[in-house]
């Protein structure tokens, strides 16, 4: 019993984590309609840049580059590539984002290697215990963090004229345009915020129980993608949903593992797409996805 | 003159190539042919993928799950039976048609779910097919002989060996063996994939494959079963890859699961962009530029300028070799958004007028 | 219209006849005997001999690549230096497989008819793709790992004991220690694939020995988050956790359980550390409980093979951080030439030759890299000794030595080899 | 000749009820025009009749056969045919592979025969070519056959997709705003071509459209919407001196008396 609880703790700490990703790439999908493959490598790079700037200028001031870096590529992604091509195909600047996400992936695992690179953060390997359970203060600090960004963002979302026009934009960007709503700048605070939503979901990633920053931390960053799916591509809440759904999944599946021997081992790394599976079976925009409309 | 010439350019053209494809073995060593081999068999399965994304729209990752059926399936069909893994002892050819037509039937078991989701859901969706393949291929032992995978059966037709040596054939004091063999097989192979698609997509369902992906609904009410449209095309692109899983285990020797992994569906989609969506010649460029150009950097790193020493850590040949073909999905996309069949189309209009474009485009 | 496509074809035909004529592939270079009466296979001219490296620089290994590769030069330009071998110099010809099967194939294809043997061909998966060419080319190799699997192919020189026995030899150091007594259950968690079949034959065997409860968990070989298997692992109660997992599982273990309570011995393979480590935040909780159980020794061992190895190696490259794969890469790299004048007083140099002498070799001292080894008895290991050693960040490679080499009474009668289960 | 029944068709979006049991029928042979103001439910019935919605309640029959359940592709294999008001052409096709589309339910679905490059199916394709260049002669297309849509003009456009909904060899075709963003010349000559395709092929239209002029100048009879009601369901003649439709549709004046209302 104090088994499970345990794991449950940890499927969703693991899950706050996947749901700040799936919130980032849920922000750009519902502004742009773009799936943003390269935030896998955004999240790499917010992270790499902690890790390597923190010995010199401190923990916070890493953090504060770490996160501007990953907005400015994802300012740059927008810029240079995103509004050039809104015009095309979301298959097409899909596509484009795996082009990115190739190169940059690339020059991160080389400058990685096989290190692991320590991030610097001051929650180290503490843990925090209570009635007998233990609590990760860096996992505690990670869902501290991610209900500060997610409760702020539902914020920006609800009551500023860029939430209003993003919304506008995600149910009918043409006639959005028409009413005079930006849609480059839509694009852009989208990029920025998705940016800065992965380089915390990447420090988070990579401190405590996790060693440090490893060249595979954007892998494990595709592990969001069942997360976004399960909860719907354009619902903010449903990506908080499915992160945490995603979590449980893979937590439950590995702590388990001798129980579900039947099903093969190493589950734990296929659980979140055999979820993924079997809500698209069921609902095939998602839980909380906008159904269409049209019957064909 | 000049105008029967200009007719008869492209013709020359084809049989200068084919000529020059069958004679290759006579001139470059088993590292060209190999090389060559790897890049038939992606050629193969990137003309399957063009078909599914390119022409039918639908954004696919699964293309390394059907690869590893077909490649493990030729395995169990024709492997020895008896050993350690599960073979059947299929004669080959019979092996790797069943191997094919098994791959067709996933994807038919697949598309309820393909034609049910749209565009990006079903990119993300086809994910899972690379993951749940990955977990299977590392489980099943009795029949993928696990993390080690398992050795490809010979391929013989009618007691000719194909990837063998028996009996011995020297074509001008070129000793024919394995590679030398397999290289025709792969490029019958190739021409067959290439051929089958262009009457696809020139036909009926190519046109219907072509509407559906620009509006499903205009699609339906003239007539095509949208539903019944995208599964085909998931069938036929799995049959593809099928075949291309076939051709890979025997250019590879032996099919390990490793290989079949997500980064193969990102190279293959690469391959398409870069070549051109929803052209064949496109695919088959674009799967030779792909698969070659990581290859003849390593080879050839040493000579070239501005690659590192690999393990140096500068830029070596493989991190040069990825950041080309990134670059070139972006580019491709940015500023040439036919690929390099539509460069090519370009520039054949250029030289030559009323020259008849060979692709089918999108 | 048909008429000129017809022509069309028949001159292209015959350019390509002429051409077929000129071929210049026809020649091949087979097997001879030089003047010095030395008989010569693929990779070896009158005045050099070529060995071969498929190793990884560019993908998930790159850093064990490069310095097996770089300390292979060292051993190549000290060979060389001194006159080389059978009047021969020897020459290198490295490729970057960057951790890709279909690369590896395709470049092992290029490599292989001009090299005499394969010093390197690293990565689990490409030497199980390869193992069927390796064979049927009957090229002598070196896999830079150690699955007791690797043993059953002729051609394959594994210098040290294999994994199974490091783990043999790790429990019973913990039962001698007085750390494990019957009853007891202990953890492994391994990796998926030969790293981590060939590990856990070891410690079934040994559990079962001594009586321990073995509580297994496989892992994949992406998987960073160790903390639901060590949970698991605690709910059991486990004595000790022993490991074949990558160095950030190994630190992801480490980290977790001493977060949760989980103070006990962890034991690890040797591919299982790295130096940089130490820098994380697991570094505190690896020098509590970690304890490394590896065949070839730290750098920082007190005999003259790793003091040789570091000191070449420091000089070559200064600014480099050296690791065990130094050792392991300098003497795997000896053993190697080794077989090179074994073949040469043999006065063969071919395929076969270097087969023949790889077994007659007897006994080879790598300076106490590697214990003692021997290859005589195709099937087995060269060695079922192996010794323990404990995180010291003060020292180069991170590694102190607490145990010299040993075989435990448990590995003399383990059944070590292909034979094992 | 068949009669299309629409019976007590409703359809709801929400809390919007863009249909509410509405009822008419075409009878075959002639042009029966739907109309009424923006958001009256055009579209949303042509789209019911073409199988594109499912209606909430309410069926719709062509002669005995009930089409409400059927998916569109089988409705257009019972001989509806229908354009869009956005035209949706492929326009990186040509305009000869266009019309062929349109020949998709008239040709046997062989995928092995086609991928082999059989005969038979080469042979199959010419003989379709050959109709589909008669329904571009018929519709003065002939001309453009080798272009890509997208080059075509607007108007040539909309009489691409006309003809295009024409090779499929209706028996009837639901026509969605033909004539909307033409001049009055293109109006007066797409007018022409509804007239031909009724006379000359015999093929039932029901047209949506918002071109009052053009409705009256060739409907035989006309169906009145407004906000999902049916207002009005008669000749033309009588639906200008219809109070109701006068009020709804034509903003409270009748263009013809300038009369307050």
């Amino acid at each position: 019993m104090s088994n499970l609880v345990e794991l449950v703790i940890n499927g969703l700490s693991l899950g706050s984590i996947y749901a700040l990703i799936a919130l980032g790439f849920v922000v750009i999908f519902k502004a742009t309609e773009v799936v943003n493959f390269a935030h896998g490598s955004m999240l790499m790079l917010g992270a790499y840049v902690i890790a390597a700037t923190h010995g010199r200028i401190g923990f916070p001031a890493a953090v504060a580059a770490g996160l501007a870096t990953a907005a400015t590529v994802g300012l740059l992604i927008d810029r240079l590539l995103v509004s050039r091509l809104r015009r095309r195909s979301h298959t097409a600047l899909a596509i484009v984002t795996i082009g990115v996400d190739i190169v940059l992936g690339a020059e991160l695992a080389r400058r990685v290697g096989t290190e692991v690179l320590n991030m610097g953060d001051p929650w180290l390997d503490h843990t925090w215990r209570v009635a007998g359970f233990t609590f990760p203060v860096s996992r505690l600090a990670a869902i501290a963090v991610a209900l500060v960004l997610i409760v702020a963002f539902a914020a920006l979302v609800r009551y500023t004229d860029w939430g209003v026009a993003m919304r506008a934009a995600a149910e009918d960007a043409e006639a959005a345009s028409l009413m005079g709503i930006r849609l480059g700048r839509v694009s852009m605070v989208a990029w920025v915020v998705a940016g800065v939503l992965a380089a915390v979901a990447g420090l988070f990633l990579a401190t405590f129980p996790s060693p440090g920053l490893s060249a595979t931390a954007s892998t494990t960053a595709l592990r969001a993608f069942p997360a976004v799916v399960v909860g719907g591509m354009d619902s903010l809440s449903g990506a908080v949903v499915g992160g945490l759904v995603i979590g449980l999944a893979e937590t439950l599946a590995a702590g388990y593992s001798e129980q579900l021997l039947f099903l093969g081992r190493g589950l734990g790394d296929v659980a979140p797409y055999a979820v993924m599976i079997a809500v698209l079976l069921w609902r095939p925009t998602g839980l909380f996805g906008t159904r269409e409309l049209s019957r064909v | 003159m000049s105008d029967r010439l200009n007719r008869l350019m492209p013709k020359a053209g084809w049989v200068a190539a084919v000529i020059v494809l069958l004679a290759l073995p006579l001139y470059v060593d088993g590292f060209w042919l190999s090389a060559g081999l790897v890049a038939m068999a992606a050629a193969v399965g990137a003309v399957g993928l063009t078909l599914l994304v390119g022409a039918a729209g639908q954004l696919s990752f699964a293309h390394a799950f059907f690869l590893a059926v077909g490649a493990y399936g030729y395995a169990c069909f024709s492997g020895e039976p008896g050993a350690a893994t599960l073979g059947l002892g299929l004669p080959p050819a019979l092996g790797a048609a069943l191997a094919i037509a098994v791959t067709g039937a996933l994807g038919l078991a697949f598309s309820p779910v393909a034609s049910r989701l749209r565009g990006i859901y079903l990119g993300v969706a086809s994910l899972s097919l690379v993951f749940v393949g990955q977990h299977l291929l590392h489980n099943l032992t009795g029949v993928t002989g696990g993390f080690n995978g398992r050795d490809t059966p010979m391929f013989t037709l009618a007691g000719f060996d194909v990837t063998g040596s028996e009996p011995p054939v020297t074509v001008a004091g070129v000793p024919f063996g394995a590679t030398e063999r397999l290289w025709y097989l792969g490029l019958v192979a190739l021409a067959g994939a290439g051929v089958i698609a262009r009457n696809l997509l020139r036909g009926r369902t190519g046109r219907a494959l072509r509407m559906v992906r620009d509006s499903e609904v205009a699609a339906a009410v003239l007539g095509v079963d949208v539903r019944r449209s995208k599964a085909t095309a998931f069938v036929v692109s799995s049959m593809f890859a099928g075949a291309a899983g076939v051709l890979s285990a025997l250019a590879l020797d032996r099919v390990v699961p490793d290989y079949f992994g997500l980064l193969l569906s990102v190279e293959f989609l690469a391959m398409i962009v870069i070549g051109g969506l929803g052209s064949v010649g496109g695919a088959v460029t674009g799967a030779a530029f792909v698969t070659l150009l990581p290859i003849v950097l390593a080879r050839y790193s040493g000579v070239l300028p501005l690659v590192a020493d690999a393990g140096s850590g500068g830029v070596d040949a493989a991190v040069l070799a990825r950041f080309c073909y990134g670059a070139a999905v972006v580019l491709v996309i940015l500023i040439q958004p036919d690929g390099l069949a539509g460069l090519g189309r370009r520039l054949r209009a250029r030289l030559g007028p009323a020259v008849p474009s060979l692709q089918e485009s999108t | 219209m048909r008429k000129n496509a017809l022509r069309v074809v028949a001159v292209a035909a015959v350019v390509a006849l002429v051409a077929t004529g000129c071929s210049t592939k026809a020649t091949r270079s087979g097997g001879a005997t030089g003047t010095d009466g030395v008989r010569t296979g693929p990779g070896v001219t009158a005045d050099t001999i070529t060995l071969a490296a498929l190793t990884d620089m560019s993908g998930p290994f790159a850093p064990i690549g490069k310095q097996l590769v770089q300390v292979g030069e060292l051993v190549r330009a000290e060979v060389n230096n001194s006159g080389g071998v059978c009047g021969r110099k020897l020459e290198f010809q490295v490729s970057d497989h960057g951790y890709n099967v279909q690369k590896a194939v395709t470049l092992y294809k290029s490599m292989e008819p001009n090299s005499l043997a394969f010093l390197q061909i690293l990565g689990a998966p490409i030497n199980a793709a390869l193992a069927e060419s390796v064979t049927r080319d009957k090229v002598l190799t070196l896999p830079a790992t150690f699955a007791q699997a690797l043993l059953a192919n002729p051609y394959v020189v594994l210098p040290g004991a294999t994994y199974d026995l490091e783990l043999v030899n790790g429990v019973a150091y913990l039962a001698e220690q007085g750390r494990l007594a019957r009853g007891d259950a202990i953890g492994h968690i391994y990796q998926e694939g030969e790293y981590g079949a060939s590990a856990l034959a070891g410690s079934r065997y040994a559990a079962e020995k001594l009586g321990l409860k073995l509580v297994q968990r496989q892992v994949k070989a992406t998987e960073e988050d160790m903390a639901s298997y060590v949970t698991s692992l605690k709910a059991e109660g486990v004595k000790a956790v022993l490991l074949t997992t990558s160095p950030k599982q190994t630190a992801s273990v480490a980290a977790v359980a001493k977060s949760v309570g989980l103070e006990v011995p962890l034991v690890g393979n040797n591919p299982t550390f790295t130096q940089s480590l130490l820098d994380t935040p697991a570094g505190p909780a690896l020098r509590a409980n970690f304890l490394w159980s590896s065949t070839v020794a730290p750098l920082s061992a007190d005999r003259p093979g790793p003091k040789a190895a570091l000191a070449a190696y420091t000089k070559a490259y200064p600014n480099e951080k050296p690791s065990y794969s130094v050792g392991s890469g300098y003497g795997a790299a000896k053993v190697f030439v080794e077989i090179v004048r074994k073949a040469c007083q043999n006065k063969d140099l071919t395929r076969d030759g270097m087969a023949k002498a790889f077994r007659q070799l007897g006994q080879v001292d790598t300076g106490g890299v590697f214990p003692p080894l021997d290859f005589s008895k195709p099937g087995k290991p060269s060695t079922t000794a192996s010794g323990i050693a404990q995180p010291d960040p003060a020292l180069p490679g991170g590694l102190k030595e607490v145990r010299a080499p040993f075989v435990s009474d448990l590995a003399k009668e383990y059944p070590a080899g292909a034979d094992a289960k | 000749m068949s009669t299309l029944r629409v019976d007590e068709v409703s359809v709801r979006f929400g809390a919007l009820v863009a249909l509410d049991a509405v009822s008419f029928t075409v009878e075959p042979g002639t042009v029966h025009a739907v109309i009424g103001p923006n958001g009256a439910g055009k579209s949303t019935c042509l789209n019911v009749l073409s199988g594109v919605y499912r209606p909430d309640a309410g069926r719709v029959y062509l002669d005995d056969r009930e089409l409400t359940r059927l998916r569109p592709h089988h409705i257009a294999r019972l001989g509806i045919a229908r354009t869009f008001q956005n035209i949706e052409v492929s326009g990186a096709e040509t305009v000869e592979d266009n019309l062929m589309l349109g020949r998709h339910h008239l040709m046997r679905p062989r995928l092995a025969a086609t991928a082999f490059g059989l005969p038979s199916v080469a042979r199959e394709e010419r003989r379709h070519r050959t109709r589909v260049r008669e329904i571009a002669d018929f519709l003065g297309l002939s001309a453009a056959l080798d272009r890509p849509a997208a080059l075509l003009p607007y108007g040539l456009r909309k009489r691409l997709e006309l003809a295009r909904a024409l090779a499929m060899e209706p028996r009837l075709l639901l026509l969605d705003e033909p004539v909307a963003g033409m001049d009055g010349a293109e109006t007066a000559e797409m007018a022409d071509v509804i007239l031909r395709v009724r006379t000359e092929l015999g093929v039932t239209v029901v047209l949506v459209e918002h071109d009052m002029g053009m409705v009256t100048r060739i409907a035989d009879r006309v169906t009145v919407l407004d906000f999902g009601r049916r207002i009005f369901d008669g000749s033309p003649a009588a639906m200008a001196a219809d109070p109701a439709v006068v009020e709804a549709y034509l903003g409270g004046a009748p263009s013809s008396t300038k009369e307050p209302a």
